[in-house]
């Protein structure tokens, strides 16, 4: 039995990784939990140049839920091959860069700086940030546009690519297809879900950049919805998030299609979660005399 | 860094509570104006940890004063002696400290007594001379512990309402000569205390340090959600939770803080 | 001070209405609130001929949520205004009724028959519905088709009509243009969001149709962004839902933009939260010295 | 309808607990068969009500039996005397009563005892003679409940791991002749249970009632949640909570039935 599996061509110690945007640089948490346990670590998102990020308040906690709006905030890709990288790689697991842009040039040029790095395991290409008005989203609306960016991004680089999708689509298959069409290796599931919240004393959005994205237990239905839908629609691996807390919700994911799961808010309650949610899996594994979590991948009798 | 520490004692204190917490490795390291994050409620609909500042150490024991606010801060002082709390700390950088014989004014508004408290008892022990300014809503918002602490240091208190000690803010408290002879000064209160005391230190020539609260889901630097605007160049964002809580309050963009 | 209200030339008693398929007749939670203090009731959705609905298990609770796949279960339009409407009317409130269907031709038939309807203050047509295969939310996917059907509908019908919008659209905005263009008085804002849950015991789906709809509180931030969303597009009074479940909850829908609100799985754990609501709103309009809730809507400082 | 009662005793027994809940007014007019339905955390993540059988009402005060299978039955679990409870009820239909002088038989699976101990108690009243067939996993399930049910019907135990009563499942414990003679039969437990249950009796030419668990929302029949597939013509689904939670095992379509 083991816990190792292969996402898109990106070979995972254990098949539970950090998501983007939540985990730093890993050294943030060195001390609560074990970061070289992790099945990998998703960066932050890369742009081109720094990024101040929007203004605060930048969180908001919603029922079983985060709001954040913390946008792309970022020193650039530069800074972030010297300095964010090499420790990122200190912890001797997968490393991960989620790659996003204002523009198409933006996505590409960032992309041609991301060919020079060493070490590098994956890209996963933003393409559904709710955060940005530029960028990001729109994106992620049309599969025909979604299509023209992969497509362009895939001939600068090499690395395994993942796209990591907006659920906010009526037709998330058609999206999908566009995109396995256009040559990603992997699909990323789900973003967090355009959101917004005001406070009645004062009348103002809790946020300071007015609306920003949902993520946590609270979307976790909406997340497994969506690679089930992803799933049934193309023959690429799929990273799956939104929720994930307990080993319980990453087989959940696996039994949808996911071949991975990555974590995100539930860490910021239990830095140790990926972890537990791998000493689950295996016990579980274990238990049902399975060898590894691809015999899971799917495997929901519907 | 991590602990599941234990709860010792609650004490309802007017309108706050004192909650006395069994958590030797992080008393051991904590220092003042440093935090910790508590998850208030195993099975509820709250996804983040609350930040709290350290309001004591003695001994393997914290002491944390809240105020009730929302249901986080309710659950936490419902808590009974012998209840488990799984707390992160400390973390943060508090605040920087001062030479003895110094004379320092500590400015506290409503529980940004918390982190002050914790300053004083740590500046006495180095011979640094106190001087706390503490405004709050009402004499009954903290029960009996404005009239403790006046052992600690030279304390004058302030309400709203006049219902104990000047009436006002603690900034009329402060008035015109509160300042004088000081040669630093540590604050800890709502933005709109903290920004016109950033003005009046600023003027007056007395180095600043403010420890400001910002909504935090890590509480590690990790997610970048706790953002701080700052007068660097360009300017950009500190993290309250890493960078801070503490912060000089000349790096503070105070034009962009609310 | 006033609570009444007017949504779409509906005259409301309150600004707080029972949502569709959350509340039965009225009869069923006879014994448990005043249902005559409501501001309206929304029937279930009704369609041209009996319909089955879903196989069972039909729901599923999720973290600060709730999964139904009840799909349109009803006894046709005819069984609707001979044996529903007399009791929904019974009551003194507003009646408005959810209109479903699974082709153009169903939708546009059971308007028809609806117009010999009397005591009828509404129409909500229902373009959302995620429990179905086929109609529903096909229609609600495409501005051009939504608008259509709309426009369609429009000519048969005189009564105010809603529209509910599925809030899983990259561009709200241009969907409400759409179908105000066509002719709607109202929009309707939000239905279920696509959603599912498996068994990691079983792996099998929680719920008999597979995929459901996710409601209740953990949806609401999705909710009051869509409906801030559709208030900035269009000049057309909003009746909002989505986990609204105290006055505050409805205070932020009214500042982003809701004329009113309907409450639904808020009712399964308090029947009377209706009430409760407008009893808030209340107070609240009277401390703050405003003489009705038209002047909170859309005051959000954004 | 709707009570805001108070919880006056909560017994373990076993992997189970016995909860007495004041409710005067449900009390009063709950028959066997009907449910409560319970708010199960206030600051929870659960936007639901849980249904529960009525086990037994003494007085004022209601019995309910659960079985700790989740975050909501665990909070359940946890209360202490003097603890408020929202609950609503009585709601749905009982069971239909038989006559004096007749002889039935009450097959319990698991928790399924609960509305057939109530049921017991009121039959035995009414001079019913009961058979009373109860199987569960373990002796250790439901700690002295068994024993005591001696009192109140001709009591005969499964086990699962034959650790109490016969091993095997309540089925194998009516065996060829445990319906012998009896003039109807009533039934709660897992569609496991009941599926051959319906198919024995109708053989026997016994009407059988049984009392079916299906996931409830409102409880009450408006949102058509809690369905179940009934041989109508067409074939469609009524309500377990309006319609049932007991229905004539006739009526039911066991084909669609899980
Ligand atoms: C570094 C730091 C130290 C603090 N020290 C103390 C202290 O010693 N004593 C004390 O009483 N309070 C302190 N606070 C404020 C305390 O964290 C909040 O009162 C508490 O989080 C409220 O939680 P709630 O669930 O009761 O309120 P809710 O309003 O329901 O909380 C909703 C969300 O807003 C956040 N939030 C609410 N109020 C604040 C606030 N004032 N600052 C930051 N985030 C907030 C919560 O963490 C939560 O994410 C501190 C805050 C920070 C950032
Ligand atoms: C009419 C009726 C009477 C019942 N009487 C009893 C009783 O007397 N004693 C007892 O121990 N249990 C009884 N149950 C089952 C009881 O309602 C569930 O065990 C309880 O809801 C579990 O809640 P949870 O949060 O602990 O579990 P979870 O599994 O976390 O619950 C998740 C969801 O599934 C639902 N659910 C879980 N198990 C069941 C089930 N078996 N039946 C229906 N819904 C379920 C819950 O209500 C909730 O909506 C009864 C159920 C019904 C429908
Ligand atoms: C504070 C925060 C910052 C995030 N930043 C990014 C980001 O930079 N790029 C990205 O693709 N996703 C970002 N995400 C989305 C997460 O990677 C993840 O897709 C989402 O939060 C859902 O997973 P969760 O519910 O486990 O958090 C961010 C999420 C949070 C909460
Ligand atoms: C059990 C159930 C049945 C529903 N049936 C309908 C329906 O028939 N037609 C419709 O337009 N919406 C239907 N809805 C959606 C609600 O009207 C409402 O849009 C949604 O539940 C969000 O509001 P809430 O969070 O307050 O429940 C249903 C919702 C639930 C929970
Ligand atoms: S709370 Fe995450 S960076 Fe400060
Ligand atoms: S639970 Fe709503 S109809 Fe039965």
């Amino acid at each position: 039995m083991t816990l190792a599996t292969d996402l898109a061509g990106i070979r995972l110690p254990t098949p539970v990784l950090a998501a983007s945007g939540t985990f730093g640089r890993g050294t943030e948490y060195a001390g609560l939990t074990d970061v070289e346990g992790l099945g990998g670590i998703i960066s932050k998102a890369v742009t081109l140049r720094p990024c101040a990020g929007n203004p605060p308040p930048r969180l908001w906690e919603t029922p079983c839920g985060l709001l954040n709006s913390v946008g792309l905030q970022n020193r650039g890709v530069e800074a972030f091959l010297r300095e964010d990288l090499p420790e990122l790689l200190s912890w001797g697991v997968p490393v991960i860069v989620n790659l996003a842009g204002f523009s198409r040039e933006d996505y590409l040029e960032t992309a041609r700086v991301l060919r020079r790095a060493e070490g590098l395991s994956g890209i996963e290409l933003n393409i559904s940030c709710p955060n940005v008005k530029r960028g990001g989203l729109q994106f992620g609306a049309e599969p025909r546009v979604a299509a023209g960016l992969v497509a362009a991004v895939r001939e600068v680089i090499d690395l395994p690519l993942l796209v990591k999708l907006s659920p906010n689509v009526p037709a998330l298959g058609e999206m999908a297809a566009a995109v396995a069409e256009a040559g990603a290796d992997g699909l990323s599931l789900v973003n967090t879900f355009p959101a917004m919240a005001v406070d009645i004393r004062t009348w103002r959005p809790r946020l300071g950049a007015v609306t920003g994205g949902l993520s946590g237990p609270a979307l976790r239905p909406l997340a497994v919805r969506a690679v089930w839908e992803a799933y049934k629609a193309v023959d690429l691996p799929i990273l799956a998030c939104g929720g994930v807390s307990s080993w319980e919700d990453a087989v959940e994911m696996l039994l949808v299609g996911a071949r991975a799961v990555a974590v995100g808010t539930a860490l910021f309650r239990e830095p140790r979660t990926p972890l537990m949610i791998a000493q689950g899996l295996k016990e579980y594994l274990l238990s049902k005399g399975l060898a590894n979590v691809g015999q899971l991948v799917g495997k929901v009798l519907a | 860094m991590r602990l599941r520490a234990v709860v010792e004692e609650v004490r309802g204190c007017g309108d706050a509570a004192l909650l006395r917490v069994g958590a030797p490795e992080i008393a051991a390291s904590a220092a003042p104006g440093q935090f910790v994050h508590i998850i208030c409620g195993e099975d509820s609909p709250r996804v983040l940890r609350r930040p709290y500042s350290v309001f004591s150490v003695e001994g393997g024991t914290l002491g944390i004063l809240l105020k009730v606010t929302g249901a986080g801060s309710r659950w936490l002082a419902c808590r009974r002696p012998g209840d488990p709390l799984d707390i992160l700390g400390p973390l943060g950088r508090g605040y920087a400290s001062a030479a003895a014989g110094e004379e320092v004014a500590l400015v506290a508004g409503g529980t940004g007594i918390a982190p002050l408290h914790f300053l004083a008892v740590e500046l006495r022990r180095e011979g640094v001379g106190c001087r706390l300014f503490w405004g709050m809503e009402s004499a009954s918002d903290f029960g009996h512990l404005p009239h403790r602490l006046g052992d600690l240091a030279d304390t004058r208190l302030a309400t709203m309402d006049g219902t104990l000690g000047a009436a006002g803010t603690v900034l009329d408290l402060l008035g015109d000569s509160g300042l004088d002879g000081v040669a630093r000064a540590y604050a800890c209160g709502p933005s709109a205390m903290l920004k016109p005391l950033h003005r009046l230190c600023e003027e007056a020539g007395i180095p600043l340090q403010v420890s400001v609260e910002e909504r935090m889901a890590c509480g590690v630097g990790a997610c970048q959600g706790c953002a701080v605007p700052v007068v660097d160049d360009p300017p950009g964002y500190r993290m309250a939770c890493r960078d801070g809580p503490v912060f000089p309050s000349v790096e503070l963009d105070w034009e962009r803080i609310e």
